[in-house]
């Protein structure tokens, strides 16, 4: 009777985690255990995954037995289990660091209601996100790939005002604001889409024909997703929500709540509608993402506060997403390469950024630029751990952040359009500025300067940071291995027959 | 036929004014109002589409039960948001709202 | 914070809400010549439905597409409304006033007369939601009218249900969806593939749980806020 | 062709009812007013639905769209305004003194 089969695997990254959520909002004692549990499982399940993968390739999993287009399908192919991946490690020491944070401030004898209704509501609400992230990831149906949208910004928005500052509130009813009108916009182009096709499921749907009510369908979707990923000058909303939210809440939200989005946006254009792409279209997007990483680094520069700072680096780094459309329209051999390379290391390191600043803000009680000479004499791993992602983000090698940039730029002479390269070596030229100008300051250590009293902390509060740091650097050192997964993955899309069903 | 084309583009036009009003509208409970409106437009685009006459076969569930999910969804939202919104009041000297009335009414449009 | 001050008292017309009335206006005859040109598409999934309708364990192709064939979608939508919920809760305490205020007679008898009714037409509604139209959604609600009403009256007792008891109620519908979609996958070896000949009854157990945690959801929506005790434990310490 | 044409001029009249609706509940100035025109709206709404042959949408728009919304609205506003005029309520103000602003806040950008 009891058949637990190995194609099961796939459906645990969704249910560990949203079991979680609901066992911590019951009881709040063994939230933090609880969540531990469902990060190491889920991280087993999607190891299993993929080692399924590569010996037998794409997998799809009907949920209920019920076979498309009626029922709804969960696919893994090549970028998805690189998310998937992406998304276990990175939540895996996003939860580690926010019990050492946590426990670092409900220690504190003032305001402990106030920390420790944070910590009651945020395991919940993350186990929730990360759930539903997953979800996204597995998903092939563009109806259910709206639900999970809506069930990763209800948490993202709530996560963002958890810190209860009024200018966190502020910000995380704007990111509401925007992140609904997204929703909304992807929803008009889904009931378009089924108003042409009759299909919601994404591998019947790229073997059809584009028409006009289907461009404005993409258009629509498109416009939806790029809001939510904050593409320039869209951005408005993000450096405020992400850089006033708690330090692991950042994190979640720099590091993996836009990549959901962009993931989403990248496959409906590369492999979903990639017969009604243009020319036009991918530039227009290649030249705000190059108009993001110009204006979110100048800004980057000039910001007086670490964590505005960090966010507006990553107003920048997703402009280098953008790059890519053009990049793959025209390469279209590699076109996922690139940019998984970008999001991975950029998600390891930009967590590990936010990780590292929440550190320092906690022991310094600030995090203005200019006053912080000085803090490596008591946080030392933090500063690496700091110091090491900006390496990432520089792009230096040979981090994976490198090799993402040198595959643009390479990518941009084999298809002869230099000026992108261009734009990625001016970008990580700026990037380097707004890197040198804070970790100078942490190895300045001013004349006369006293070790403040330092309150004791758990390793948890510095180290995931660095790990997390490290990978991102010895992403590049493995570079072959994640594009060999995506040579193995991505003919889920190719293996359509021209009547629509795949195999 | 013609009550497909009357409904989707009664829709349309609802999307249109809640897009307007979102953007126009500075009192965060009226753009919660107008977002509302344009779920409810991208709702009946959905359902007008699948609107058949009587008598000329089965209307699709499909989208019905899209539309069912999504006005959960949106309730849910609805709820959140007004509270979200309350509370930046509350916690903040900053206002949200000085006067009942706002910059789109005086416009004039 | 410009965004929302309203400082701005000029009478006439401004140039850049004429401009977006302008993008909007744009926009919108682009989507209608979208809607103009589209084909009326006559294969759809609604065939499939019909053709597996007797499979699914109920009548109303509505509750079929929602509970079976897309039940994985109604999971996740149980799921966006819990974690409002949970997002309300986190963002402030219900704003109870202070003095209980004592219902009038009239509103008495009144919210006395029509809860039960409400009740009952509620769970009514799921029942006969395999049939007919109606559902967990639809029922729960009417159920979370019902709450409102009893809220709306003051009625001192509405006050004092204990935050875990509530937290309970509101956990039931997602943990019995959840935990009949795992037990599907243990015993069918699919997440959410219901056993034959079971479906029926495992759907309409799914819309009573679900119905009874939507309620309460609209309900603690309305009410804006967690209840008093909810973190009172971990004060104590 | 008469009950068509009857059906159909149904159809507008109820299009431009809700359209009308949707308008002045966007741009009434007050918002009170707004609030019970949405009430009004969503209910003109289900019977769209039932004119849609949608029931089940109809009823969940009636008892979700008009009857739940339009309540969360109403109290949203109260709440708001009553703090306009500065009666802040009691568990406000000790949720601020166990709450007290953590950090004084930094200026924004803009």
């Amino acid at each position: 009777m009891i058949s637990f089969e190995g194609q099961s695997w796939i459906i645990l990254p969704l249910i560990l985690p949203l079991a979680a959520g609901l066992f911590c909002f019951l009881s709040r004692r063994w939230a933090f255990a609880l969540s531990l549990t469902a990060a190491l499982g889920n991280l087993l399940s999607i190891g299993v995954l993929l080692n399924q993968f590569l010996d037998t390739g794409p997998l799809t999993y009907n949920v209920g037995n019920w076979k498309t287009p009626l029922g709804i399908a969960l696919r893994i192919d090549g970028p998805s289990i690189l998310m998937l991946l992406m998304t276990a490690v990175t939540g895996l020491g996003i939860t580690l660091y926010a019990r050492g944070y946590f426990a670092f401030r409900i220690a504190v004898p003032k305001r402990i209601g106030r920390h420790e209704r944070q910590e009651r509501f945020f395991w919940p609400l993350w186990m929730t996100l990360w759930a539903s992230l997953n979800g996204l990831f597995l998903s092939a149906d563009i109806f259910n790939m709206y639900v999970t949208l809506e069930l990763i910004s209800i948490p993202a928005v709530a996560l963002a005002a958890l810190s209860g500052k009024p200018a966190s509130q502020i910000a995380a009813f704007r990111y509401l604001l925007v992140s609904l009108l997204g929703s909304l916009s992807y929803l008009l182009g889904v009931v378009f889409v089924y108003k042409t096709y009759g299909v919601l499921d994404l591998v019947l749907l790229s073997g059809k024909t584009a028409s006009g009510a289907g461009m404005a369908a993409l258009a629509l979707m498109s416009v939806g997703l790029l809001l939510k990923t904050a593409l320039f000058p869209m951005h408005f909303w993000l450096p405020p929500a992400h850089a006033n939210a708690l330090a692991p809440v950042s994190a979640i939200l720099s590091s993996l709540v836009v990549k959901g989005s962009f993931y989403l946006l990248f496959r409906l254009w590369f492999d979903v509608f990639a017969s009604a792409v243009t020319e036009p279209m991918v530039n227009i997007l290649g030249t705000l993402g190059a108009g993001a990483i110009v204006w979110g680094a100048l800004q980057a520069i000039r910001q007086k506060r670490l964590k505005l700072l960090v966010a507006y680096s990553t107003v920048s780094q997703l402009g280098y997403l953008f790059i890519a459309f053009p990049l793959a329209y025209l390469d279209m051999g590699t076109h996922w390469g690139t940019v998984a390379f970008m999001v991975l290391a950029h998600a390891c390191a930009k967590s590990a950024m936010f990780m590292a600043s929440g550190t320092i803000f906690l022991h310094a009680g600030h995090d203005r630029i200019n006053d912080l000479a000085g803090v490596r004499s008591y946080i030392p791993v933090t500063v690496f751990a700091y110091a090491i992602a900006g390496v990432n983000i520089m792009g230096l090698p040979p981090s994976g952040g490198f090799i993402a940039k040198w595959l643009l730029i390479s990518s941009s002479i084999n298809s002869s359009q230099w000026w992108w390269g261009i734009i990625v070596m001016i970008g990580s030229l700026l990037a380097s500025v707004y890197i040198f100008r804070v970790v100078s300051r942490f190895f300045v250590i001013p004349e006369g300067y006293k070790v403040p009293d330092r309150r004791p902390h758990s390793p948890l509060l510095e180290w995931p940071a660095l790990v997390l740091a490290l990978i991102a650097l010895l992403l590049g050192l493995i570079a072959p291995y994640p594009l060999h997964i995506l040579e193995t993955g991505n003919s889920l899309f190719s293996m359509v027959s021209p009547k629509g069903l795949p195999l | 036929m013609i009550t497909n084309l009357l409904y989707s583009f009664g829709g349309l036009m609802l999307f249109s004014m809640g897009l307007f009003a979102l953007i126009a509208c500075s009192h965060p409970l009226r753009k919660i109002l107008a977002i509302n409106v344009m779920a409810t437009g991208v709702f009946l685009i959905l359902i007008a589409t699948a609107y058949r006459q009587i008598g000329t076969g089965e209307i699709d569930p499909v989208p019905q039960a899209m539309v069912l999910t999504g006005i959960v969804v949106s309730v849910s939202v609805t709820a959140l948001a007004l509270i979200l919104a309350c509370r930046v009041q509350e916690t903040s000297n900053h206002s949200l709202i000085q006067r009942k009335k706002d910059d789109f009414t005086r416009t004039g449009t | 914070m410009r965004r929302y001050s309203t400082h701005n008292k000029r009478k006439r017309l401004n140039p850049v809400l004429l401009l977006v009335l302008l993008l909007t206006a744009s926009l919108t005859i682009l989507l209608g010549r979208a809607i103009l040109t589209t084909d009326y598409q006559t294969e759809r999934l609604g065939d499939d439905v019909a053709q597996f309708q007797k499979l699914s364990g109920v009548e109303s192709p509505v509750t079929a597409v929602l509970l079976n064939f897309r039940g994985y979608d109604t999971l996740l939508e149980v799921m966006v409304l819990l974690m409002a919920v949970v997002g309300v809760w986190s963002l402030t305490q219900a704003p109870f006033p202070g003095k209980p205020i004592e219902p009038g007679p009239v509103q008495l008898a009144v919210v006395r007369l029509l809860t039960p009714l409400m009740v009952l037409f509620a769970f009514y509604l799921v029942w006969k939601g395999s049939s007919l139209a109606g559902g967990a959604f639809q029922g729960g609600a009417v159920l979370g009218g019902a709450c409102v009403l009893m809220l709306v009256s003051e009625l001192p007792w509405i006050k004092n249900i204990p935050s875990r008891h509530l937290r309970i109620g509101l956990l039931a519908g997602p943990f019995v969806f959840l935990g009949t979609a795992i037990l599907c996958l243990i015993l069918e070896g699919t997440f959410l593939a219901y056993p034959q000949g079971w479906a029926g009854s495992l759907l309409l157990l799914i819309e009573t749980a679900c119905a009874v945690s939507i309620g309460l959801t609209l309900a603690c929506l309305f009410a804006g806020g967690r209840p008093k005790d909810d973190l009172s434990r971990g004060r104590k310490r | 062709m008469m009950p068509y044409s009857i059906l159909t001029a149904f159809d507008i009249v109820l299009i431009s009812t809700l359209l009308w609706l949707a308008w002045k509940m966007l741009r009434s100035e007050d918002l009170f007013k707004a609030v019970v025109l949405f009430i009004s709206f969503g209910l003109l709404m289900a019977l769209a639905w039932v004119r849609m042959r949608a029931p089940d949408v109809a009823l969940a728009e009636a008892a979700i769209g008009a009857g739940l919304t339009g309540p969360l609205f109403l109290s949203a506003l109260r709440r708001m305004e009553r703090l306009h005029k500065d009666e802040r309520r009691v568990n406000i103000d000790e949720e601020r003194k166990s709450e007290t602003i953590f950090h004084t806040q930094q200026k924004e950008t803009p």
